[in-house]
C-alpha cells in the first residue's frame, strides 16, 4: 500500500526525521488559514499517489494568502497524472540549497534491503543513476545482521559530509532504515531530502510502499488499508476484499485463471490471437468454489465483456471447487454470454465430470481455448 | 539423477496438521515422496497418514534423520518455522506458504545463507522429481519422467508448459518452482547451475515474467560463462498492464529492467531461444534434441 | 536495582505473563477492602526486597475481611528479613496443583543468558538443583541469536507437557525472556508459577532484578532507582548519587581506596591485622577531587571512625586528583582523627609532593599502612 | 614473546578525543605503543598527538592496517563501537569503558565469537606488555619486563601485584585485566593458555575476587588439565560483606560457588598456590622461581 505524502511524514516525524512545517488540507479556505499560519512562503502540493506531480502541476509556490486560497480551489478535485486530488499539503517553503536522496528499499537479487543516497537528488535522480551510477551510493543490508550507526555514518561520510552535518545526516539515514523495518516497507524514500541555505535537512518530500503481506501487524495501517478499498471501484474492491487480484483492462474478452504467470501468459496469447482482454483476475492458490462464483460474478458485472476464458490449472487449486463455483455461479446468474472453460490438473477428472453433467465442454489445450473464445467474439 | 530431490529422499513436513499441509502429505504419500515426520506444535505424539507427528523439529531430529522440510505454515508463522528448519540442520528446505512479509523472507534467506542451507521458495509450488519423489503442491498427473528439466517464477505456468512436454512424450527430471515474491532463496542461476551438472537433464526450461531482474541477471550470467544444454526461455506479461512502481529507488534498483521487452532482448543478445507462447517450448524443445 | 514482587508483576501482566488477581495495599482497612474486592481467600504478601518471605511470616492466608485487616495490621511496619515492610500485596489464594520454576538470568561463564526451568518449582528449588540437577532444564542463549518460540516449545516440552497448555507453558516461557531483554533484567523469575486445579498456569510470585548500568534506558525505571535511594540512610544515598560505592560496616577504621579488588584486599587485611573496618568505599576509576572530597566527607561523618586508611593506585586514577581532593577536605572539615595514605601509580610523584607540602606523609607499602592503622586505633 | 600485545602491535583508539581516551593515548605514546589511527565520529580528518582522526573503522581501515583496538568511548555507544571494530576484521578489542549493560555485552561476546575476535573487558584496566606495548590505562612506573604473567579480574589490585613483583625484582611478561563485569571477553581460562604456551613467561599469577564462579571453573580446568607452569592465586573479599544476591537462579547457576571460601578451596584442590595477602604472591614466586 503506498502512503501519501502526509501521511508518510507523520511517520518520518514520529521516527525522528525533520519534515517541513506544514498542514494537510481538505478546502480552499483551509490552505489559505494554513499559509497564514505557516507565514512565508508555503509550497502547495496535491496529495496523489504517483511520482512526478511537480512536473504535471501538483506542486505550487505563493506567498499570498489568497492566492494560495485560489491555488487550493484549483487542485483539489483537479485530476494529476489522472489520480482526483483529495486533499493538499500547505507547507513552508524550503529555502534549499542541496537536493539529497535517501532510499531504503528491496534488492530482490541480492535478497535484502538496500539503501540508495546521492547528493544529486531532486526529479532526476533516475537519470543520474543511468548515466552516473558511481553517484549513487548503495549499500546492502539485512534484517539479523541490522544496520548500526556506523555503517550510517560511512554512506553520510561517503556523501562527503564531515562533523555535525556527517553526523545529522547519519542519523537521518538510519532512522529511514527504522522507518522500513518498523513499518514493513517495500519503499521509504526523501527525494529530495533538502539541506537548508541554514545547512539543516529537512525531508521535502516522502514516499512509503507497506508490505501488504505485513499489514496484518500493523493494526493502524490495516485499517487505511481497508479505507482504501473503499475508494476502488466497487468490482475491483470487492475483488480485493476476498483476496482476488483483479485490473480493469480495456477490452471485451473476460479472463480468469489461477497464477498470474499463467493469467498474464493467457492475456499475452489473446492478445496474439487478435483478442483484447477486459481484465485481469487471479484466483489465487487454493480457490474455493465460492471464491470461483465472486470471481465468475466480478467479471460478468462489467456490461463490455462478451465471453469469458477460464483457464485453470490445479496444483493447490482443485479443478472440482472450480467447476462447482462455475456452476453454481452459472444457475445464479441465468449467464447467456459465452464461456470457454480449460481446466487440467489436480482433480481434473472430477472437474470435467461435473460441468459435462451441465453442458459445459472443457478444452484441453490452452491454445486451442483461446483460439475458441477470440473466434466467439468475432461471430 | 535429476536435483536436489531423489527417490528415497527424507522430507519432514512442517504444519502438517493443517488444512493445505494435510491435503498434500497425502498427495505427496501417494506420489511416492518418504515423508518420514511431520511437525505441528501441540500435535506431538499423534499420527497423520502413518506419518508420527512432533511438537519441535528438535524432536522429530532425536527420532529420525531427513533432508528436506516442506513448510506448510500459515504466513504469520513461517519464518519461525523456518528458522526452526534451519537450526535443526536440515540442508534444503521448501517453503509453499504464500504472503510472507518481505522482512521475514529477507531475515530467512540471511540466516539460511549464514547456515549453508538452501531455500525453495516461498510462494511456491515446490519441486518435483519425475516419478520419483514431491515436495510441494504440483498436480502429479501433469509429469513424466523425461530428459527436461524446469525452473519457473509462477506455479500454474509451470504446469502449462511441463503438462505440453509430457504430451509430446519428453518428460522432466525435476521441476522447480523459484516462487514468485520479491524475495526468494534459490534463484534461476542457481538452479541452471544445478542442471547443467546433471546427467539426465538434456535440456532447461525457464518461466520468467515480469517485474524485478531476475531474467535480466540470467541472461548476463549465460552471457558470461555460457551453458552447456539446450535453453529456452518464456515471458509471461507482454502485454499486462504497468504494475506498480516502486518509486524512484524501483528504478534505479532494476535500472530500466523488469519490463518482458527488456527480459526478452536480453535473453537473445546472449544467445537463449525465446518461445512466443507457452506452447512454442515443446516446438522448440523437440527441434533442439 | 531489585524490584518489589508488586512492580515485578505489573511487568509482566503487561508482556502477557498471568498473574494472580490483586491490590497493593498501604494501610489495614486497604487491605481489608481488597480482601473483599477480591472475595473468597487472600494471600496477604509483605512487599520486601529479599527472598524466602514465606518461611518467616511474610506471607499470610485468609478466607475472612476482618481478619485480612488484623493480619495487615500486624504485617505493615514490622521487619521481615531485617527488611521493614511498607506495602502489601493482596491477592486471590490461587489453587495450586502444582509449582513450577522458570527464571532467566545471566550465565556468566557461558557469557549468555541462561533459562532455567523445572516442574519441581516452590521455596526448594535450591535443593533440587544440589541434589537432582538433572530436574533442572538449562538453555542458554544469545542476544544476537534470539530466542525462537520453538525453542520454548522445546523447553515446556522437554518439562512434560503436551498440546494446548505446552504452547500456554512455551508463551510464558517466552515471555519471561522478552521481559528480560525488554527490561535490561540481569533476572526475571517465577517461582513458583502455579499450575492450578483448572489447568491454568499463573506467576504466583515475581521477582526481578534491573541491571544498572542500564537504568539510562528506561527512564521509568529510573526515576524508581532514584526514589529508592531516598530511602537509603543519608550516608549512603548521598555516596550513591555520586557514583561511589559505599557499604556500611561495623569497625572503627574507615577504608577508601580505588577499585573493588584492590578495596575488598585492604578490607581483607586490615582484618587479618586485627582492625575492624568501618565501611566498604569504592571511589571507581578516574575519580576527581571534588568525588575524594565526598569520599572522605562521607566516611567521616561517621562517629564511629576513629581513623581512615586512603589506598590509591593509581591508573585511570590520577594521584594528584586524590592528593587534591584529600587537601581540600582537611582545609574544610578541620578533622583531627589521624588518617593514613597510601597512594602509586598515575602522577604519584605530584601527589606525593602536594601531600608532603601539608604534612602528610605518603606509605608507600600496603601491609605497611594497614599494619600503620590498625595500631594507631589500638593506642 | 610475551602475550596478545607485543613491540609493533599496530593499535587504533576508538574514542580518541575523548576525555579519557585523549588522556591514555598520549600515555600509550609515551610507553611505546603504536598507535596508527584513532576514530571519533564527526572528528574525521584531525590529528591528535600527531595520530590521524577518523569518522568510522571502515575510513581508518581503508588508510591503515592495525592488530587492536582500545575503546574508551563511553558506555552508551560502546557496544556500537565494539561491533564496528569487529566488523573491521580486527582480532583483538579491548574495552576499558565501564558501566555498559550486560545485555550490550553479551551481543558484543557472541558476535565476537562468531567472528573469531577476542575481546578483553569491558570494565578492564587493559593490558601491558612490560617494556613494549600498553593497550590501556595501567600507571606505567609499576611495570618492568620480567618473567611473571599476570591475570586478574580488578585493575587496581593488578598494579598492586604488579607493583611488588617490580620491586622484588622479578618483572612481568605480559599483564591482563579480563575485566570485572559479569560477562567479558577473555577468561581466565584463556588467559592462562596463552601464557603456558608463552616461552617468557615462568610463573603466572591470577588474582580473583569474590562472585561469580571464573576461579572455581580454573580450578577445575586445572585439576583436569594440569598447568606446567607454577600458578599463584590470590582471592580477594574473604571478609567482605555478603552481596547481592541473584535470586534463587544465580545460586543454581553457580551452585554453592562464588564466596571467598568456595574458590580458595577449589584452588587448594587443584593443587593451586595461594597467597594469604597480595604481598605473599612475590614471596611464593621467589621461592618457586
Amino acid at each position: 500500500m503506498k502512503l501519501f505524502e502526509f501521511e508518510a511524514k507523520k511517520i518520518f516525524a514520529k521516527q525522528g526525521i525533520p519534515i517541513p512545517k506544514g498542514k494537510v488540507t481538505y478546502a480552499p479556505d483551509e490552505a489559505g488559514e494554513a499559509a497564514h499560519e505557516i507565514g512565508g512562503a508555503v509550497a502547495i502540493k496535491a496529495q496523489v499517489l504517483a511520482a512526478g506531480r511537480g512536473k504535471t502541476g501538483g506542486i505550487k509556490f505563493t506567498d499570498n494568502i489568497e492566492e494560495a486560497r485560489t491555488i487550493a480551489e484549483k487542485l483539489i478535485g483537479s485530476k494529476i497524472k489522472g489520480l482526483k486530488v483529495g486533499s493538499l499539503l500547505v507547507e513552508e517553503k524550503l529555502r534549499v540549497s542541496k537536493e539529497l536522496f535517501i532510499s531504503v528499499t528491496v534488492d530482490r537479487y541480492a535478497r535484502c534491503y538496500v539503501i540508495l543516497a546521492s547528493t544529486e537528488g531532486g526529479v532526476d535522480i533516475e537519470e543520474v543513476a543511468e548515466k552516473s551510477p558511481k553517484k549513487i551510493i548503495r549499500y546492502n543490508l539485512g534484517v539479523f545482521k541490522g544496520f548500526h550507526s556506523y555503517e550510517a555514518i560511512e554512506i553520510a561520510r561517503k556523501m562527503g559530509y564531515k562533523g555535525r552535518k556527517m553526523i545529522t545526516l547519519a542519523t537521518i539515514i538510519h532512522n529511514l532504515y527504522s522507518v522500513t523495518l518498523d513499518y514493513d516497507a517495500e519503499l521509504a524514500e526523501i527525494n529530495p531530502l533538502v539541506e537548508t541555505e541554514d545547512g539543516e535537512f529537512v525531508a521535502a518530500d516522502a514516499r512509503i510502499i507497506i508490505d501488504d503481506n505485513a499489514l496484518y501487524r500493523h493494526s493502524e495501517l490495516r485499517e487505511k488499508a481497508m479505507k482504501r478499498l473503499r475508494e476502488l471501484t466497487p468490482r475491483e474492491a470487492e475483488a480485493r476484499r476476498h483476496g482476488l487480484a483483479y485490473v480493469d483492462l480495456e477490452g471485451n474478452i473476460g479472463v480468469i485463471g489461477n497464477g498470474a504467470g499463467l493469467v498474464m501468459a493467457t492475456l499475452d496469447l489473446v492478445q496474439l490471437s487478435g483478442g483484447k482482454p477486459a481484465n485481469f483476475l487471479d484466483l489465487g492458490g487454493g480457490a474455493s468454489a465460492d471464491i470461483v462464483k465472486l470471481a465468475l460474478r466480478t467479471v460478468l458485472s462489467k456490461p463490455e465483456v462478451d465471453a469469458v476464458l477460464i483457464n485453470v490449472l490445479g496444483g493447490i487449486t482443485r479443478c472440482d471447487e472450480v467447476a462447482r463455483g462455475i456452476i453454481s455461479s452459472l444457475n445464479e446468474l441465468k449467464e447467456k454470454r459465452p464461456m470457454v472453460v480449460r481446466i487440467v490438473g489436480t482433480r481434473e477428472e472430477e472437474a470435467k465430470e461435473l460441468l459435462m453433467n451441465v453442458g459445459i465442454k472443457v478444452t484441453d489445450e490452452l491454445d486451442e481455448a483461446v483460439e475458441k473464445v477470440v473466434e466467439l467474439i468475432r461471430r | 539423477m535429476a536435483i536436489l530431490l531423489r527417490r528415497g529422499s527424507k522430507v519432514v513436513v512442517q504444519g502438517i496438521t493443517g488444512r493445505q499441509g494435510g491435503f498434500h502429505t497425502r498427495l505427496m504419500l501417494n506420489y511416492g515422496t518418504r515423508i518420514v515426520a511431520g511437525v505441528t506444535p501441540g500435535k506431538g505424539g499423534s499420527e497423520f497418514f502413518g506419518v508420527k507427528v512432533y511438537d519441535t523439529m528438535v524432536d522429530a531430529k532425536s527420532k529420525h534423520d531427513f533432508d528436506v522440510s516442506a513448510i506448510f505454515v500459515p504466513a504469520p508463522f513461517a519464518k519461525e518455522a523456518a528458522l526452526e528448519a534451519i537450526d535443526s540442520g536440515i540442508k534444503l528446505v521448501v517453503i509453499i506458504t504464500e504472503h510472507i512479509p518481505i522482512k521475514d523472507s529477507i531475515e530467512i534467506m540471511e540466516r539460511a545463507k549464514a547456515a549453508g542451507v538452501s531455500v525453495i521458495g516461498p510462494n511456491c509450488p515446490g519441486i518435483i522429481t519425475s516419478g520419483e519423489s514431491k515436495v510441494g503442491v504440483m498436480p502429479i498427473q501433469i509429469f513424466k519422467p523425461g530428459v527436461v528439466g524446469i525452473v519457473s517464477r509462477s506455479g500454474t505456468l509451470t504446469y502449462e508448459v511441463a503438462w505440453k512436454i509430457t504430451r509430446c512424450g519428453l518428460g522432466q527430471t525435476t521441476c522447480l518452482g523459484i516462487g514468485g515474491d520479491p524475495v526468494t532463496g534459490l534463484n534461476f542461476i542457481d538452479a541452471l547451475k544445478l542442471f547443467e551438472t546433471d546427467d539426465k537433464t538434456r535440456a532447461v526450461v525457464l518461466l520468467g515474467e515480469i517485474g524485478g531482474n531476475a531474467e535480466e541477471m540470467v541472461a548476463q550470467y549465460i552471457e558470461r560463462e555460457g551453458y552447456t544444454k539446450p535453453l529456452i526461455a518464456y515471458v509471461a506479461g507482454r502485454t499486462a498492464p504497468p504494475g506498480k512502481r516502486m518509486g524512484h529507488a524501483g528504478a534505479i534498483v532494476t535500472g530500466t529492467l523488469g519490463t518482458a521487452k527488456s527480459k526478452i532482448e536480453a535473453f537473445a543478445a546472449a544467445g537463449i531461444s525465446i518461445a512466443e507462447k507457452p506452447s512454442d517450448v515443446t516446438r522448440i524443445l523437440t527441434k533442439k534434441l
